[in-house]
């Protein structure tokens, strides 16, 4: 569905991502995982477009997105949530899904002004959506809390759902479960098996806590140093000499993590 | 040649005026609106020292910028400190708000009657190559200079500097690391309000001494400032003489009364071409 | 009553009009008091200071003078609302110097509507006083006409050829300039070498000068208010091209202040008009002495001075029409009685002359010479006769 | 010695805080758990007075704090470092580190820059590179270094292990136990419950603003609720 | 963003009583008449204003600029080219729209002070080129207009006004709280993530430019018609500043909050132009104590008496100064 063919990103002096090429199968759950550095966010703004590869292609369904601008991605049906949430933080939560909501949504100036019968329908509709994620995410009742003023965990689980909202085809998680005790993370990769199962979206993630990357995931490629150093069934990876040297450290220590 | 002349030293005028407000900005992101309006305060103060007391100029210089420094402390604590965590908009609004006030004010003391105001250097102009110009003026430009400077050294090299750009960018951090934000707020209102005094005394020979002198050469100094990037000192300067020069050249070779439209074609121009303005320095994409 | 005269329509017969009663006179004015051109405020302060005087002296036949002043910041639609208000709220019986050509403008409507009498309008705006409009008197000495006067004068007196003109890119300078051209013809074998434009806010004039110096002419004519007159002035001297002689509009020139604005040597020998005597000169001519004591008694020394005293006789001109007016104070008689004026001289003005067709008031001047810090006359009265457009020199 | 009796902070009228009590010996780790909106992070903002509570006393070695200022508070050696890094965008990882010794008057600061680098020797790489730059977990390395340089007596950690990979996770709870050793009484929050009561000699737990439960970090590990709640096991 | 969408009908029913009153109350006076109209162009302008700044987050300190070009663009189409009032009060909108999209183009590339001078420089220049572009805009002396014969009297004429105020009030309290106010909002708070959720920046920041000049442009019509004569100075950079104070101190991004400011500032220097040079003064006074006293705008006040869990109004005042020093990094870093 998503492949990535020998992508380079460059900095100024630093390359963050190196020849990197994968491919996201349909309705997989997909990690990425790799130390701090690796290049892993920086993958993901490149399928935002927030940044453009110095090479390589990156092609959705066959269509080459390089050619889109950021606006635009979600268009294709990629919707991606932020590691160090990117909220609008001044809008309450049912707004900031509202927005999610955007490129679903008519915008017919004229009809808008006026207020037409149809523009009142389809907001009716929206906020009902909203309150459909809300309650996915059992954030109902911070409805009409300004995000700003949410601890860290909740703003996390907003950022999802604006993601989730416009039912996208491929939903991008950064680091969904940072900040978030293990019974909290449990909630979420719940949630993202549900999304897989129910709804079968294709969802690619990025994580750190092992966790929930040994329960969700179909396939994982590890980053380091902006190349793939490994791939496989996590359980395969977790056996990994490479990946344990580079990135989980001792198995037996970790072993309580999981 | 004159033209050009007398637009770098016009120009050092605005870049004067523009580095006190830079400075303010830097540090408290704040535009300062009635920068202007305490520079004249100031000047007018000096005027007081030098007329009716008969204080010789450095005299009347230094106690005028002794009263800038208090002045510009009393604006901060009973006025910015207040709302320094509101929206940068309600501040710069705040400022417009006292810059209304005290032109007011002076208006009442003083009355609006333009007087002439003396020059640090007397002495009539005389001829370099093709062109005139006044003791008082090339002093005008090494001071421009040498202020710039000084500041640039200041907040590149020194602690303090690095204090004030960290509070600029996020005052609860600053707290953290043990920075006292209202200190440092409270130094750069404080050496700002001065620089801006030292810009008034150099204008007043030029505009003459009235509440209104400020008014036009702090916008086009405002503008300057910001074609130079607006958090930048040289970008201040140079973005003052930039303005200066042109505005000459325009209406020497096309229209005086259309001046301010071709200067600001010109910086619209510019931005266009560098949105974060001449020494803005690289705009980083915001990492996420 | 008051009251009930105020409801009535003001034009009918012998009725006395709003803002009369047997104790007192109200009248209004409008201007800017603060903002940007703050120092007008010096006219309400020379009206007001007539005022006083009258009123210290009974007032006029027995009925004081009440002053009711707007600021309105010399915007047009604030100027507007001012003279609503004046005439509905206040129920004046008449406005006095009103200020600001643009701000005239956008309530001529109004005042015409109204026929509420006008006099000494603050702009010498040609269009407002030619042709006459029933209820509006001329004040402000005519651009136009001061223009013709200097003009004439660069030619005749100065023998000039070549003439350069710098004039402020706004209404007054902008009429200065046109009246220049089109009567440019009248003189043959002269010629304007160079139209030189500023605005009232420019601070820097070296282009200007530049330009003025280059164009190697024998007069140069400015209108202009008084700051960028000093600051061309003291380029110029600067760039060491200030020995043209140099005409300056009374606005920006016939103040002493520009001794110190543009420094006395920069200064030194502009030539300018006035209407009315330099008071400085003059402290022995009584009515001078009881402008100087009244300005300075209510409003302290930095009131004096051409604006004020422009002011102040103004506001003599309009007590004369109240008194000519008589008891019948309704606009309708007032208006007859002011287009009596022929030739008065009882203000500081040389002569002033309404009539039906003619609004100009004061058509008078004579020119002034910067030497040694002062403003010395250097022609006697110089009048012009809007019906035959000549000048005359008295000597 | 940190001691704070019977807080109660309140945000506008949301009661984040009720009545808490806590206390962090001198030499000791304190680990400080609790869900989401716990009150985890107002109780470190409390301490170092970014917050002013309503009611109850904040102590230090037996003297009130509640007079100081944030920066009083660092000058007496608590440094905090903020949930979600905080770094100064636009500054150099370089810059961030000094200002991070802003408040120190001893001439060593060189020799603890160098020893933040062999923390972290990604950062050594990237001095040069501006904060905002920096991934999310360099970042996150870089909060943690800048609060070392200011030589805490009492360190205030919010979630320190936050966005970083596994292997690093455990160095820095080696790199925790280090400076503890060195003499740093240490006060973590962690959402990583199982590493931070492997660590701390003490545990408190935190349930919308209050302390639901505390002791020795050993006996919370064993104890049911605690693992059902928090170590998810 | 909710409290500026609920309880919102009362007020606007609230607001088109007092307008129909109003001139009846006055009764004939030109002068509380013509007050009141100076209330409702300015209402207009600060509105179409706080969209553009309050919502959108896109400075603008030249809007005296687009006032001046609706006018003048009512004076000459009717003056030069003699079309009907229906047909040009619609075109001084279109027309200033136009400029606000030529204005919005550079706009979009830029933001905070780099858009403020953009902006200034506009506000500046309006008025210098319409004195020197004597042969379109009659220069110095301006241009007279007169209105349509049914409309000639003034308490007709004030009928029009109430009406357009009031249409322009819904349009906007419509578009605010639709999707577009959302994408206006989302911009202003964090472009990155807009653009993720397929917000369009630039379109929507030039579109933003459009619709607050659109609507301006109207109400320097109105004021054209009104006055029957616009010149050079009508509006300066001075009319900009106090339009930046009308939204703040009335609470930025609330359509009331921009009522409220485009009262008091219409009002105030009436109630003190008496008072001898002390117009600005008090002005002045007025912003500094109501944004000292009332951080969020004196529209805080009125959110008082909303029907609603009182916490929430003490939060948001909290908010300002607490969680502003706490967001300020993420805050700031908008702008990196
Ligand atoms: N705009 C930029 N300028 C310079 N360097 C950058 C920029 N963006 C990212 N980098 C560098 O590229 C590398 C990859 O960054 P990236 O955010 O992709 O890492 P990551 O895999 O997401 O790490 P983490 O797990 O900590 O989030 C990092 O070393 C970072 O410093
Ligand atoms: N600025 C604020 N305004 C209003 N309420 C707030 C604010 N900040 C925090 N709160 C509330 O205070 C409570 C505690 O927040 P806090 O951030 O301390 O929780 P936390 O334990 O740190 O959660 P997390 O583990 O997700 O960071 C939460 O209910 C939160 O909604
Ligand atoms: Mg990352
Ligand atoms: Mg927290």
């Amino acid at each position: 569905m998503l492949t990535f063919k020998d992508v380079t990103v460059k900095f100024a002096g630093v390359t963050a991502v190196k020849d990197l090429s994968f491919e996201v199968p349909q309705g997989n759950i997909y990690s990425i995982i790799g130390p701090n550095g690796a290049g892993k966010t920086t993958v993901f703004n490149c399928i935002s477009r927030f940044y453009t590869p110095a090479a390589g292609t990156i092609d959705f369904n066959g269509k080459n997105i390089l050619k889109l601008k950021p606006h635009q991605v979600i268009h294709e049906g990629i919707a991606r949530s932020f590691q160090n949430v990117e909220l609008f933080a001044k809008m309450t939560v049912l707004d900031n899904l509202l927005v999610g909501l955007h490129p679903t949504l008519k915008k017919n100036i004229f009809s808008i002004s006026l207020n037409l019968p149809s523009v009142k329908k389809t907001e009716k509709e929206s906020i009902k959506k909203a309150y459909e994620v809300m309650d996915l995410l059992s954030i109902t009742d911070l409805a009409n809390e300004k995000v700003r003023n949410l601890p860290f965990g909740y703003q996390k689980m907003v950022d999802i759902g604006r993601a989730i909202i416009s039912s996208p085809k491929l939903i991008l998680l950064d680091e969904p479960v940072a900040g978030m005790n293990p019974v909290e993370t449990k909630k979420i990769s719940e949630l993202i098996l549900r999304l897989k199962k129910e709804m079968n979206y294709t969802v690619l993630v990025i994580e750190h806590d092992m966790s929930l990357v040994m329960e969700v995931s179909d396939f994982v490629t590890v980053m380091n140093f902006g190349q793939k150093i490994a791939e496989g069934t996590p359980q395969e990876i977790q056996k990994n000499p490479v990946v344990i040297e580079a990135y989980l450290g001792e198995v037996e220590e970790n072993a309580q993590i999981v | 040649m004159q033209i050009i002349a007398s637009g770098l030293i016009f120009g050092c005028i605005y870049a004067l005026a523009a580095l006190g407000l830079v400075l303010i900005f830097k540090t408290t992101e704040v535009a300062n609106f009635a920068h202007g309006e305490m520079a004249m305060i100031t000047t007018f103060i000096s005027y007081v020292f030098l007329s009716k007391y008969g204080f010789p100029y450095l005299a009347a210089l230094g106690l005028a910028l002794l009263f800038a420094l208090v002045f510009g402390i009393v604006v901060y604590v009973l006025v910015m400190k207040r709302v320094q965590s509101a929206p940068h908009l309600n501040q710069v609004v705040l400022t417009l708000g006292l810059f209304m006030i005290f032109n007011g004010l002076a208006g009442l003391k003083w009355g609006y009657q333009p007087t002439s105001f003396p020059e640090a250097f007397h002495g009539d102009p005389f001829k370099l190559g093709s062109i005139f110009i006044s003791t008082n003026e090339i002093f005008t430009v090494g001071l421009t200079l040498v202020l710039m400077l000084l500041f640039f050294l200041l907040f590149r090299f020194t602690k303090a500097g690095l204090g004030m750009r960290a509070a600029s960018q996020d005052i609860m951090a600053s707290e953290l690391m043990g920075i006292k934000v209202s200190g440092v707020f409270m130094g750069a209102w404080a050496i700002g309000t001065a620089l801006g005094g030292i810009a008034g005394m150099m204008t007043a020979p030029v505009t003459f001494l009235s509440p209104n002198m400020m008014g036009e050469v702090l916008i086009i100094a405002f503008a300057g400032a910001v074609l130079g990037g607006f958090n930048s000192l040289p970008g201040a300067v140079i973005g003052g003489l930039i303005v200066g020069v042109f505005e000459n050249l325009v209406s020497y070779y096309v229209a005086p009364e259309l001046k301010i439209v071709f200067t600001f074609l010109l910086i619209v121009v510019v931005l266009y071409i560098r949105p974060q303005g001449i020494f803005g320095g690289a705009k980083i994409v915001k990492k996420v | 009553s008051k009251n009930q005269s105020t409801k009535g329509d003001p034009k009918e017969g012998k009725k006395q009009a709003q803002g009369v009663t047997d104790k007192e006179i109200i009248v209004g004015l409008t201007g800017p008091q603060t903002g940007p051109v703050a120092e007008y405020d010096k006219v309400r302060r020379g009206v007001q200071a007539y005022f006083n005087y009258v009123n210290d002296n009974g007032g006029v036949n027995g009925r004081k003078l009440k002053l009711i002043a707007y600021d309105d910041q010399y915007q047009p639609a604030k100027t507007l609302q001012s003279i609503q208000r004046l005439i509905e709220q206040d129920k004046v019986f008449s406005i006095i110097y009103p200020i600001g050509t643009a701000n005239i403008a956008a309530s001529l409507q109004l005042l015409e509507k109204t026929g509420i009498p006008v006099t000494g309008l603050g702009t010498g705006a040609d269009k407002f006083v030619n042709p006459p409009i029933k209820n509006v008197f001329g004040g402000t000495f005519n651009y136009v006409v001061e223009a013709k006067v200097f003009l004439d004068y660069s030619v005749n007196k100065l023998n000039a050829k070549k003439i350069a003109i710098a004039y402020q890119n706004d209404d007054f300078g902008k009429q200065g300039l046109e009246a220049i051209k089109k009567n440019i013809g009248k003189y043959p074998g002269v010629s304007i070498v160079k139209e030189v434009p500023f605005l009232a806010t420019d601070k820097e004039f070296s282009s200007q000068a530049q330009q003025l110096k280059e164009a190697k002419a024998d007069v140069i004519i400015m209108n202009t208010t008084p700051a960028p007159a000093a600051a061309l002035r003291k380029e110029m001297h600067k760039i060491g091209a200030s020995d043209t002689p140099f005409i300056v509009s009374q606005t920006g020139g016939a103040d002493k202040n520009q001794f110190n604005l543009a420094g006395k040597d920069a200064w030194e020998g502009i030539i300018s008009s006035l209407q009315y005597p330099n008071y400085e000169e003059q402290m022995d001519n009584p009515e001078v002495k009881k402008y100087v004591e009244y300005v300075t008694k209510d409003f302290g020394k930095e009131s004096l001075g051409a604006l004020s005293e422009g002011a102040w006789s103004t506001a003599q001109v309009y007590v004369e029409g109240l008194k000519r007016a008589g008891d019948e104070l309704s606009w309708e008689n007032f208006i007859k009685k002011m287009e009596t004026f022929d030739k008065w001289d009882g203000s500081f003005y040389p002569s002033v002359t309404y009539t039906a067709e003619h609004r100009y008031g004061n058509t008078s001047l004579f020119l002034v010479q910067a030497k040694a810090g002062d403003l010395v006359p250097v022609t006697g009265n110089i009048h012009y006769d809007p019906e035959k457009d000549k000048i005359e020199y008295e000597k | 010695m940190l001691k704070l009796s019977d807080v109660h902070v309140y945000y506008g009228h949301v009661h984040a805080l009720r009545g808490l009590n806590m206390t962090v010996e001198d030499g000791k780790i304190v680990s400080l758990l609790g869900g989401n909106g716990a009150g985890k992070s107002t109780t470190l903002k409390m301490i170092s007075r970014l917050i002013q509570p309503k009611k109850g006393s904040y102590e230090m070695d037996g003297q009130s704090m509640l007079k100081d200022s944030p920066s009083r508070v660092v000058k007496k050696g608590i440094i905090h470092c903020p949930e979600n890094r905080r770094v100064f965008p636009l500054l150099t990882v370089e810059e961030n580190l000094k200002i991070g010794a802003y408040s120190r008057k001893d001439k060593n600061v060189k020799e603890d820059l160098e020893k933040v680098f062999l923390y972290f020797p990604r950062l050594k790489e990237r001095v040069k590179q501006k904060a905002g730059t920096l991934s999310g977990g360099e970042q996150q390395m870089l909060a943690i270094g800048r609060s070392l340089m200011g030589k805490p007596k009492i360190l205030l950690l919010d979630e320190p292990s936050l966005g970083i990979a596994p292997i690093l996770v455990k160095e820095i709870f080696e790199i925790i136990k280090k400076i503890n050793k060195d003499g740093t009484s240490i006060l973590l929050v962690e959402q990583n419950a199982n590493m931070a009561l492997g660590i701390s000699d003490y545990a408190y737990v935190l349930e919308n603003g209050h302390i639901a439960l505390e002791g020795h970090s050993q006996d919370l590990r064993n104890n049911d609720e605690v693992r059902r709640l928090y170590l998810g096991g | 963003m909710k409290q500026l969408f609920t309880n919102r009908k009362p007020w606007l029913f609230l607001l088109v009583l007092l307008f129909l009153a109003y001139p009846f109350i006055v009764g004939q006076s030109v002068y509380l008449i013509s007050i009141f109209v100076m209330v409702c162009v300015y209402a207009i302008t600060a509105m179409a204003l706080d969209l553009l700044i309050g919502f959108g987050g896109q400075v603008s300190i030249g809007h005296a600029g687009f006032l001046s070009v609706g006018g003048y663009t009512v004076a000459i189409l009717t003056t030069k080219l003699g079309l009907p009032f229906l047909l040009v009060l619609p075109l001084s909108g279109v027309i200033t729209g136009i400029i606000g999209l030529l204005i919005g183009l550079p706009a979009v590339r830029l933001s905070g002070n780099f858009l403020a001078v953009v902006s200034l420089g506009f506000g500046l220049s309006i008025p210098q080129i319409a004195l020197n572009w004597d042969s379109l805009t009659g220069g110095y002396s301006g241009l007279p207009l007169a209105r349509p014969e049914w409309l000639s009297n003034d308490s007709q004429f004030i009928y029009v006004i109430i009406l357009m105020t009031v249409v322009i009030i819904w349009i906007l309290h419509n578009i605010v709280k639709s999707r577009l106010g959302r994408a206006f909002v989302a911009i202003r708070e964090s472009e990155v993530a807009a653009q993720a959720t397929g917000i369009n920046v630039p379109l929507y920041k030039t579109l933003m430019f459009v619709i607050s000049a659109f609507f301006t442009g109207i109400a320097g019509g109105l004021y054209g018609y009104w006055i029957g004569f616009v010149s050079p100075n009508d509006f300066s950079v001075f009319t900009s500043f106090l339009l930046l104070g009308m939204i703040v101190i009335g609470g930025l991004a609330s359509i009331p909050g921009a009522i409220i400011g485009a009262i008091i500032f219409t009002v105030l220097p009436e109630l003190t132009k008496s008072l001898i040079g002390l117009t600005n003064i008090i002005i002045g006074i007025a912003i500094v104590g109501i944004i000292l006293f009332r951080p969020n705008g004196l529209i805080s006040l009125l959110e008082m008496f909303r029907i609603k869990k009182p916490s929430k109004k003490v939060m948001d005042e909290q908010e300002v100064y607490l969680s502003d020093l706490e967001q300020g990094g993420a805050a700031r870093d908008a702008n990196v």
